[in-house]
């Protein structure tokens, strides 16, 4: 087993994969921007080192810096989080030459499933039902007009060299189709410095079902069962469950085991997950494989009983699973709801501040994985998501009821977050009965509401006057005590008007 | 005491009529719009974070800058007590045309801070009047000079007198 | 489904049954002491009600104020929690001639299974295995004597009238035997107004294992399998886990088997415990049963995946078990560590005061119950204990791994707590293997000791004495900051000294 | 600025020698027992709770009355500055009989706050001296009537000198 283990990101992640190397005993390293001094990763780890200036292009995307770092304290292993350098080629490989375990799959592998249209060929030639389309990428405008005319419409553009939406496009009729493509092509050659393009026919509405697997470098391979994510917001995951409403044991088995065939395709090692579209008639195509550990790990370590990042380490330790596939069942019903800070309010909008105070929710079923504390800044350079709440249950009611519960024992002043929103959703008849798919959010009204306490409002606001005015007296001050601005959900719909 | 509180567009009126505070929970009896409740306070961990129990239900109460939460909701406040709230009223919408002072209120002139004659700008505390035992400080309407004080230091005066006059 | 409940009781497990009540959607009612008024479970419930002065005799133990407060508040039922009023026959007697429905079970079994000689005769005369020892209360000093000495040494001189160590007394030669009937009597009248006494056979360092188990209205019971409990502090349970190491699948159908019998013998209904001695050669004797909720209940929550208090109240509202024997097994392994407001270094003296500073562990396969908060004043008239750590794991090891890491992340300042000795014990080589039973705390040694970060602690102190005195410098003022009192791990062996 | 901490049995010398601090976070060069060492500490949510990198090792640190935390291992610390430590030693065993005060360390004499004749009690300041950047007030050891002070506002002195002597 390594020696130690440098973690090379921040956040909720980071907590997480220090909370695994303690628990296996293994001494930690991490990293942090001059934003995160007092960050809880910073904290929790046996040792820290600075590694520049706020922005993650300075830090924590810094390949060097954090090679450096590995080198000088001797960590024998990095563990990449998700985000940050995770997909990163370049840091795989570097890993890989200064003899570094980089925990994840192989840069090889990386860099082949990266390239979204080198994955689909792949994936096609192996016998795998792609979601119908182009298999490579194009760069020409004109033969991109031809080959997408002919498949017709609607139709998704998307680029060959990255995710996360960028360069993404749904062509509807064919009049757009030419600037469609002229502007998909330019943003991802920005964003990707690749402005290779390809076509998918563009599915309306189906669910996004993926797979998690785990491989050893012996050629055994597990999948972890099914993680339903489709309550996305522009193609961002806001809300996954497992196991998921429409699956029937008879389907999991053909997927997971197509699932475990993209892994033996590509000689897949560590975690992995292989996401699918789903139709109405479950129908399923491939649509990309994730090659780290997904922010939504928790919901299969809930259902499975296995600890995914324990996993990763003993699969790059060189380890053999000890895991067979007959050994993984699903017990009960788990949700995980992205806790952002984001207005859900005003069109998820950033919100950036210090925490003011912070109760998070226990007792059973409930897991908080949060990278926050009272008095922390929340920095608006990096991710929104601040924390992650799960709730377990015997069945998907009672992980309902619990999440409905947890939330409402949530508390989180000083920033704005999605909490409302992920109360709104528990709420929701479409959720509740499991019928939803990845147009959910679109469809969803989401409006102020909720609870009306105006008269308790008003009630406390003026013992708060009274105590302050009293206090104001008694002290002979004129400022009374500090009041702190203040944001966080909103039960009542008037208000806004003043 | 007797303050207006805005959530929204609606008012409401919350007079507090006693407070007895003992081993740090301080109890209210109170009306609110003339419906009368008990109300008790404690602090959790922070003047700004108390478990309020109104009429034997339970709230958890945080209060921020203009906001109060209850049970995790907020709700954005404006407070005033009465009497500053009804010179509010005395005003009237045209605050900008305003030359006078008027008394909110019957009270005790403790100090007038200007003279006739002087410059004043909006906003500047001129004259205190206290009343139900608070003093409350009124201030100049608009720039100007004084004109006319027609009361002094030390006068008891009647709810809507005039206490001084802008050029 | 009850319109409202009434939770008669304070701390931890008033909240985790409000908890319970939550996820039901049932609206709930709290009552408090005076020295209450700012805790947890008063700010959780919807309605509070004020019931006494802080001693409990006074408050939480008053049957007619609680019994006013729901009549008052329309609530239907009442959950007593465990201590207090919960093994009570009065006040379930009372409850039941008001019409409100005590969740727990009928006054009849409670006070069937309170009186032990009258529960032990119950079960000899079932055909199941008592401790060997006498079925009848004893009055008289002269027949005691002639009994206790036919029985021979070691022998337990126990209370009838009720448990908790009181009257208790191990007897281990004849000449100590006349002295300790005496004593033990008379501490048996004071404490239940009942001087009977019986014997039982003192065995050597048994294991304490007892199953869970849950009975409706209708004839149906099944158990949840077992808890292991030996790790005890004079008869008081310290940890509790599940599965028990010494349990085999054959072992837990027989003691299941007879727990359900004890069950049906007595017409039990709602959740609860049948304790079992288990001698080394796997002999295991019926101790008492306990008819209420337990302490340790989370465990089996934990393995079984069962919410016991959601159980409780839908056996109590009139619903019929829906978990069939064979739906129940064991997943993973549970540990529960009784977090106390003790002193494990001054011979677990209680502490009370005021919680400074509370950081609590979260993250994979952990669940806290806690009753405290920060600025929460933890009173001296209760129960010293204040929270309940509990780990899952896929295996025992995993627990065990994920309790340190947890018990590590856990910050409780202000009071001293039994953290330092959880610590300890999830160290203890005989804990590991799992060899251990209830001599288990006697043998340990615990002394102060464990990391020793001295250098670190005095560049620590003059940080904090070079920030003060700049800051005093600033401001001009002779105090400082404000500085706290503070208790908790020592980690250092001879700084008592000083 | 050098500090003699103790803990239980053992004890310390920590010489912290520089200080620099940038958007909330204090650096320190400092060495322990003529250890050199780097250290940073920034606040998590309030003055007593520091996370401290000492060499790029981390520690959760919280600080009580006589007492600091290391990571929720408590240690109990008595910390005394350099100069209080050797004045300690210079006054000896007997201080209810000492009559006079002497400089702790080389040093630049600040102030002198009495004269002589004038009653002082023990525990006043009456002289502050200056070492190290840092000013430090001498108490005298016990009431007394000041006999003489052979010593004035402004002037060098050396560790050992006398600076005051009570009758």
């Amino acid at each position: 087993m390594f020696k130690k283990i440098l973690v090379a990101n921040r956040g909720e992640i980071a907590v997480r994969v220090l909370r695994a190397c303690k628990e296996l005993g293994i001494p930690t390293v991490t990293v942090y921007s001059e934003a995160d001094r007092n960050a809880l990763h910073v904290r929790y780890g046996d040792e820290a080192y600075c590694i520049g200036e706020p922005p993650s292009t300075e830090s924590y995307l810094k390949i060097e810096k954090i090679v450096d770092v590995a080198k000088k304290c001797g960590a024998e292993a990095v563990h990449p989080g998700y985000g940050f350098l995770a997909e990163n080629t370049l840091f795989a490989k570097r890993c890989e030459k200064e003899g570094i375990t980089f925990i994840g799959p192989s840069s090889r592998a990386i860099k082949l499933l990266g390239d979204k249209t080198v994955a689909r060929k792949t994936m096609s030639n192996a016998g795998i039902s792609i979601v119908p389309g182009t298999e490579k990428g194009l760069t020409d405008e004109k033969d991109a007009m031809r080959i997408g005319l002919k498949l017709g419409f609607p139709l998704m553009i998307k680029a060959a060299g990255g995710g996360g939406g960028k360069g993404m496009r749904i062509v509807k009729k064919k009049e757009e189709l030419k600037s469609a493509i002229k502007t998909a092509m330019a943003e991802a050659g920005s964003a990707f410095g690749d402005p290779r393009i390809y076509f998918e026919r563009y599915l309306i509405n189906p669910r996004h079902i993926e797979f998690q697997i785990l491989a050893d470098s012996y050629g055994n391979v597990v999948h972890l069962c099914e993680r339903e994510c489709s309550i996305q917001r522009r193609h961002q995951k806001m809300i996954e469950e497992s196991p998921s409403c429409i699956m029937t044991p008879e389907l999991r088995k053909r997927m997971g085991e197509i699932a475990c065939k993209v892994v033996l395709t590509c000689n897949y090692t560590n975690a992995g997950t292989v996401e699918f579209l789903v139709d109405k008639d479950k129908n399923f195509y491939f649509l990309e494989m994730n090659t780290r550990l997904q922010v939504e790990h928790p919901v299969t370590e809930l259902v499975t009983g296995v600890d995914i990042v324990k996993e990763q380490i003993h699969i790059s330790a060189g380890e053999k699973l000890t895991l067979k596939q007959k050994d993984v069942s699903i017990r009960g019903a788990a949700i995980e709801c992205r806790i952002s800070a984001e207005d859900p309010y005003n069109n998820f909008m950033p919100s950036s501040g210090k925490i003011m105070q912070l109760v998070e929710p226990s007792g059973p079923g409930v897991r908080v994985e949060s990278g926050i504390f009272e008095g922390f800044e929340v920095p608006i350079l990096y991710d929104p998501l601040i924390a992650k709440l799960l709730t377990w249950g015997r069945d998907r009611n009672e992980a309902i009821a619990r999440m409905k519960r947890a939330l409402s024992e949530y508390r989180i002043y000083g920033i704005k977050t999605t909490i409302p929103f992920h109360l709104h959703v528990m709420d929701n008849d479409s959720f509740i009965s499991g019928k939803y798919d990845t147009g959910f959010v679109e469809k969803l009204s989401f409006e102020r509401g909720g609870r009306t306490q105006d008269e308790i409002a008003a009630i406390a606001a003026v013992i708060y006057a009274t105590k302050q005015q009293k206090q104001v007296t008694i002290q002979k001050r004129g400022k009374g005590y500090n009041l702190w601005k203040m944001a966080g959900r909103v039960g009542f719909k008037g208000q806004w008007h003043t | 005491m007797a303050y207006i509180v805005t959530i929204g567009e609606k008012t409401f009126k919350v007079d507090i009529k006693d407070i007895n505070t003992k081993s740090g929970e301080s109890s209210f009896h109170l009306t609110l719009d003339g419906k009368p409740l008990e109300a008790t306070v404690v602090e959790v961990n922070n003047p700004s974070h108390l478990s309020l129990i109104v009429n034997n239900r339970s709230y958890e109460v945080v209060k921020g800058e203009g906001v109060v939460a209850i049970d995790g909701e907020l709700y954005y406040v404006k407070v005033e007590d009465e009497i500053a709230s009804r010179f509010a009223k005395t005003r009237g919408g045209g605050a900008e045309e305003k030359t006078e002072i008027t008394a909110p209120m019957p009270g005790f002139v403790v100090a007038v801070e200007t003279k006739v004659g002087e410059r004043v700008v909006a906003g500047e505390g001129v004259i205190i009047l206290e009343a139900m035992k608070m003093q409350n400080e009124l201030k100049a309407p608009r720039d100007g000079i004084v004109k006319k004080i027609p009361i002094k230091e030390g006068m008891t005066v009647n709810g809507g007198d005039t206490l001084l006059t802008l050029e």
